[in-house]
């Protein structure tokens, strides 16, 4: 994996797309898109992210262990964050239904 | 004893072979930076939570935050990790005054992303009374959101904080990586810390990338506001 | 029962240079880079945290005996069973089997010289003691006294003992698992012998790398929450204030989500240990390898999906409640997979019982009760009864100390002769496994009784009617007290004066028993290539020797 | 067989010290269902633990080795055994989870009629208020068989109010409301514990429940009653702080009208809907901003630290009465 020698130009290249990417997330943040600007913001990070990761940190040649486990690290606080925020917002939803009826309209209030 | 053949400097004793210590040593990294991961990934997840419930107060708080710092600091670490990589590709090639010159300037950009962490912002945001725990000042206009502003700036200087002492780590793995570039001990088929801390220092600029937008651009920065 | 037949054509232990009379003197200890001293080092600081949690213990169920406490004041107790809770669970407990008999076997069981990283190994040490250190202050300065949980906001605005101290102890410590964690998975992934596939290696390794990827993954984020509550308590302002909309539940979201992992930590090894034990010792190939290595993984990753049981009474969501109580059934399904392929193995198999067996057996018995009394909790409507009580405290009981200190006894009585080159007194060690057995017994089933009558934990008094069965958890305290002190007696006293042990007194597998005891400082002579399955007894022409 | 030697004299020794206490008292409408579910799992328990002992001693008695070179044959895998033993538990447990769960959600719901009763936890004692007014710490005195909801916050560390007869527990948080309900079925005195650590004297926050017939209670309660009830002390901070300027009861003021606003679902600013239950008034009075409703504007100050818990307790009292008087004037 670092055996694999990167030519400069291609690092100019990710240098100068990645300025424009963190320009274009400030302009993005000046235009009134309601809750998408949170939605846009995260999505230019994630693309800033994986042009570091897989060209400035050779990921992109390197074998599918690394890879796997940059995954096994991303879903693994995505576990804590989604798990949390469940908690957190359904707090105050109240339990309707009682008795043997309650999985089946539980599961379709859920999804 | 088994006879040693002839491998190059650094070769440790309980590998079998460079190419062995040198994926051993990659993976090694990126293990740490899984836990680097997890690590900020607890403040992340506190992070997004309480966005969730208090968002007024976090608008709140991102406006008073100067974008243009922020924007310059990503370009400023955005470009430290350029020289970061050219730098590894100049041991790659074997020229050694280019390593040298890559990491100090790689250094300096750092230095300079923490000079303007401090001064600019940090101390700006002192004079008007916007750290928690020390004379923070909850403002009439901010309205009734204003009791829980002060989340914000718990997270704003515990994040940004967490990162710059990150920085600061990672300036001195730089300099004991210059030094040893100075002397020449990286060859084309040696230079595994130089990539081990390339690594990290592209780490420390990922954070930095999520937390820009997360901290500054909140609800988008037009006239009117997020509400 | 066959008597030991020991030949001794190989030269008494210790005449050839091995791992122990390489070099000598201080320096040579403290400055090893040699996985095998790393390892006893680790041995020696872990019991003596042991003793000291074990101490506070006694003290605890001595206090006990009488319904309004017989010895000390009840400020006094809540520093007792918080120090017993961060000593035993952070200071022994998690870094037990991984860091004593992981850091000595991973390497040999693997046929590599060393750790990936014998320096970092180093550091992994030093950073444990230092973090001992500050934990040691803490309990001398005046101790802590918020529990092991450091639930806020007592711990940071309402607790006026030494709680930075401890909690920054716990932080360092952290980092001692996390580098230990990082080599193994590094080692077990680029360092394993030629031949040596994923599915022929021992199952003690699969356990290992399981307990590693929960060290990686889950030990960070108890790093930053108790980061978190330093600030809090340093600067009185923080994300867990309830003052300025913080949410204590959100610091119980954090601390279980890597306290829950840190159970399997300290039980995944010791089922690694108890794979190794039952093969050897009925002399048969592990039954269902696949399945049993499939359930440590299985195992690892389900751990991170369930911390929400331990928060079902705190005003957590109830739909929240439902998918943590659905997922906690779930963990339970690898656990019984394991216990019966253990069973299983024994079947027509030619079984002995020497002292790692007796703790093995006992291991499976009570593990299965401890195991089958996470139901309890798991389900929704009697965790509602049960949360907060003895019952807890039996089940965690019956899972840590039933389950992971009896691997861990057994696995230093298997492997002792190949660390130290000596044999114990076989009698002895087979009479301290049948006290320890019998003492815990006695101390921690009365406590599910207790539990179910309504007993809250933590209480430094309690009403009378709860004394009879206290007195009885108290009195078999004394015993499994009793019943740890003799295995540190004769196992040192074999030190010195136990007969020399050959390369494999047990006429067991694995490529560790294949070097001499105790082994040379790099292990093989030469790589060795692996050509068959582990456990292959049926095949090989194995003698104890 | 060491094993279960050991069991045995252990349970023989317990059984006749405690005959009788094998069992906590069952004194809640919910507790048979709950003693059955611990029940069936303790069966589970003990015959799953029981087979695994059996089977061990029988494999270690039959197959102990007999001599030094014995070689036995390999066993090898067994796909259907290995199926078998992870579907069978995975259905027992599914059985344990549906029947637990539907459990727990019946016995999360109070009756919509049941008594009101405020908690407040401190550290080391418990306020407890009835609607009436009257005062009791540590001690909670119910009627026989009817319904009773406990509103419960904390002044500073989190508390947890349990009952073991009655089967019940609930942490009692700062900064929000929690609630438990339970319907005593047997006159007694029963313990009430702090099951959730809170300081040093965290062992001596006991307390007692009383359940006494309903006519006693009343008569209990005519005795006891000698302030104002927590309605009109209610009445008398909403007048103090000025909220009657704003919450106009016909709903002209800049706030919405509060008469009959308890138990509606209101739509927030922010879209979603929510019942208007003790927890969103005291969120109103101490966060207002984060329960915005539609219609109106942001503008309402938080009283946070300008109102104790107990005199958020009244006020929520208040509120919720102006709700009964307007059914009142309905039923006429």
């Amino acid at each position: 994996m670092s055996g694999h020698i990167v030519s400069v130009k291609l690092y100019l290249g990710i240098f100068v797309a990645l300025l424009c990417l963190t320009a274009l997330t400030i302009r993005v943040a000046y235009i009134d898109l309601g809750a998408f600007n949170t939605v846009a913001a995260l999505a230019i990070a994630v693309v800033k992210m994986l042009l570091v990761v897989l060209f400035f940190m050779h990921v992109k040649y390197s074998g599918r262990l690394i890879q796997v486990f940059i995954l096994a690290g991303v879903l693994f606080l995505a576990i804590l964050v989604t798990f949390t925020l469940a908690d957190e917002l359904t707090r105050h939803w109240s339990p309707t239904p009682t008795g043997w009826g309650i999985i089946v309209p539980l599961l379709s209030r859920l999804f | 004893m088994t006879v040693h053949s002839a491998h190059p400097p650094g070769f440790a004793h309980q590998f079998e072979d460079m190419e062995q210590q040198r994926e051993a040593g990659s993976l090694g990294m990126w293990v740490f930076l899984l836990t680097e991961i997890m690590f900020f990934g607890g403040l992340f997840a506190s992070y997004i939570i309480y966005r969730a419930l208090y968002l007024p107060a976090f608008e709140i708080g991102s406006h008073l935050l100067e974008v243009q710092f922020g924007a310059l600091n990503t370009a400023v670490l955005i470009l430290s990790s350029l020289t970061m990589a050219l730098a590894i590709h100049s041991a790659q090639v074997g020229k050694r005054r280019a390593q040298v010159w890559f990491l100090i300037t790689t250094m300096i950009l750092g230095a300079a992303f923490l000079a303007i962490k401090f001064t600019f912002e940090w101390h700006h945001d002192y004079i008007e009374h916007l750290v928690p725990g020390f004379g923070f000042i909850i403002r009439p206009e901010w309205g009734a959101a204003g009791q829980h502003v002060p989340m914000f700036f718990c997270f704003y200087f515990f994040m940004t904080g967490l990162h710059a002492l990150h920085m600061i780590i990672g300036i001195g793995l730089l300099t004991v990586l210059t030094v040893m570039a100075h002397r020449g001990r990286f060859t084309p088929e040696y230079y595994a810390p130089l990539e081990v801390s390339g690594l990290y220092w592209h780490f420390v600029d990922i954070i930095w990338i999520f937390l820009f937008p997360l901290l500054y651009l909140i609800g988008g920065r037009y006239i009117g506001g997020g509400h | 029962m066959s008597t030991a037949t020991i030949d001794v054509h190989e030269a008494p232990a210790g005449s050839h240079v091995n791992y122990l009379n390489a070099k000598y003197g201080v320096k040579s200890w403290l400055l090893t880079t040699d996985h095998k001293r790393i390892a006893l080092l680790y041995l020696v600081s872990i019991t003596l945290m042991f003793f000291v949690g074990g101490f506070f213990a006694v003290l605890m169920r001595l206090h006990l005996i009488e319904p309004q406490g017989a010895l000390v004041q009840p400020e006094t107790y809540n520093k007792l069973f918080t120090m017993h809770g961060v000593i035993m669970v952070f200071f022994f407990l998690v870094p037990s089997i991984p860091a004593t008999l992981g850091n000595f076997l991973v390497p040999m069981m693997i046929g590599a010289r060393d750790l990936a990283f014998p320096k970092l190994n180093l550091l992994s040490w030093y950073i444990y003691v230092i973090g001992a250190c500050f934990t040691l202050y803490a309990v001398i300065s005046g101790g802590v006294d918020t529990g092991w949980t450091f639930y806020t906001p007592y711990s940071s605005s309402f607790s006026h003992t030494s709680v930075i101290p401890t909690a920054l102890g716990v932080f360092i410590t952290g980092f001692s698992s996390i580098l230990t964690g990082l080599n193994f998975v590094v080692t077990i992934h680029k360092m394993r012998a030629p031949g040596l596939t994923w599915f022929r290696l021992p199952l003690f390794i699969w356990a290992i790398y399981a307990t590693s990827i929960i060290f990686i993954l889950g030990t960070p984020v108890i790093a930053i929450t108790l980061f978190l509550l330093g600030l809090e308590r340093l600067l009185h302002i923080g994300i867990f204030d309830p003052a300025i909309g913080g949410d204590p539940i959100l610091f119980q979201h954090l601390f279980w989500f890597y306290s829950h992992p840190a159970v399997y930590i300290m039980i995944l090894p010791g089922m690694g240990v108890m794979s190794e034990l039952v093969t050897c010792f009925s002399r048969k190939k592990i039954f269902g390898y696949s399945f049993v290595a499939f359930s440590s993984l299985s195992i690892a990753i389900i751990s991170f999906l369930v911390w929400g049981h331990h928060m079902f009474v705190t005003g957590q969501s109830i739909y929240a409640g439902l998918i943590f109580s659905v997922l906690s059934f779930m963990v339970a399904i690898p656990s019984a997979v394991k216990v019966f392929n253990w069973t299983a193995t024994l079947y027509k198999g030619s079984i002995s019982y020497d002292a790692p067996m007796l703790y093995a057996l006992g291991f499976i018995g009570l593990f299965t009760m401890g195991g089958l009394t996470g139901l309890f909790l798991a389900s929704l409507a009697t965790d509602v009864h049960l949360n907060g009580t003895y019952f807890i405290v039996a089940h965690f009981h019956y899972i840590m100390v039933g389950g992971a200190v009896m691997a861990y006894l057994g696995g230093i009585h298997f492997w002792w002769p190949k660390i130290t080159g000596r044999l114990y007194p076989d009698g002895w060690a087979r009479f301290a496994a049948l006290v320890i057995f019998v003492g815990f017994n006695l101390t921690f089933f009365p406590q599910f009784m207790l539990g179910y009558l309504g007993m809250p934990r933590r209480f430094a008094v309690y009403p009378a009617e709860f004394q009879v069965l206290n007195v009885m958890s108290s009195a078999g305290a004394s015993i499994l007290g009793i019943g740890y002190l003799i295995p540190l007696i004769y196992l040192t006293w074999s030190m010195r004066y136990g007969p020399a042990a050959g390369p494999n007194p047990w006429g067991a597998k694995g490529l560790e028993w294949t070097t001499p005891s105790p082994p040379p400082t790099e292990n093989f002579e030469e790589i060795p290539v692996v050509t068959e399955d582990a456990y292959d007894y049926a095949h090989s022409t194995v003698t104890r020797v | 067989m060491i094993g279960s030697l050991q069991f045995g004299w252990d349970f023989l020794c317990f059984a006749a010290i405690q005959a009788p206490q094998l069992r906590p008292e069952a004194a809640s409408s919910i507790a048979e269902g709950v003693d059955h579910l611990y029940f069936a799992l303790t069966f589970i328990t003990l015959f799953f633990t029981f087979v695994i002992f059996s089977t061990i001693l029988f494999f270690m008695v039959k197959y102990r080795r007999r001599a030094e070179n014995e070689r036995p044959p390999d066993t090898g895998e067994h796909l259907g055994l290995e199926l078998a033993w992870t579907i069978i538990p995975t259905l027992i447990c599914a059985g344990l989870f549906v029947w637990a769960s539907s459990l727990y959600f019946e016995n999360s719901r109070p009756p919509s009629a049941s008594t009101e009763i405020f908690v407040i936890g401190k550290q080391w004692m418990w306020h407890i208020q009835h609607p009436e007014g009257v005062r009791e710490i540590n001690e909670l005195h119910v009627p026989l068989g009817v319904p009773v909801k406990l509103t419960m916050t904390s002044e500073d560390v989190i508390h947890d109010f349990y009952i073991p007869a009655f089967r019940v527990k609930k942490d009692v948080l700062p900064g929000r409301y929690t609630s438990l309900w339970f319907q005593a079925t047997k006159i007694g005195t029963y313990h009430l514990f702090c099951a959730q650590y809170c300081g040093a004297d965290h062992a001596e926050m006991l307390g007692w429940v009383y359940v006494m017939s309903p006519a006693d209670y009343e008569a209990w309660l005519a005795g006891g009653s000698t302030s104002q009830s927590m309605q009109q002390a209610g009445e008398a901070i909403f007048n103090k702080l000025g909220c009657a300027s704003c919450h106009l009861s016909d709903g002209t003021g800049r706030g919405p009208s509060l008469v009959g606003i308890y138990g509606k679902e209101e739509t927030l600013k922010s879209g979603d809907k929510r019942v208007v239950d003790e927890a969103f008034i005291r969120q109103a009075i101490v966060n207002p901003n984060s329960v915005v409703l539609a219609k109106y504007p942001a503008i309402m100050p938080t009283f946070q630290g300008q109102v104790t818990e107990e005199q958020v307790l009244q006020l929520v009292a208040y509120v919720k009465s102006l709700a009964s008087e307007e059914r009142k004037t309905d039923a006429k």
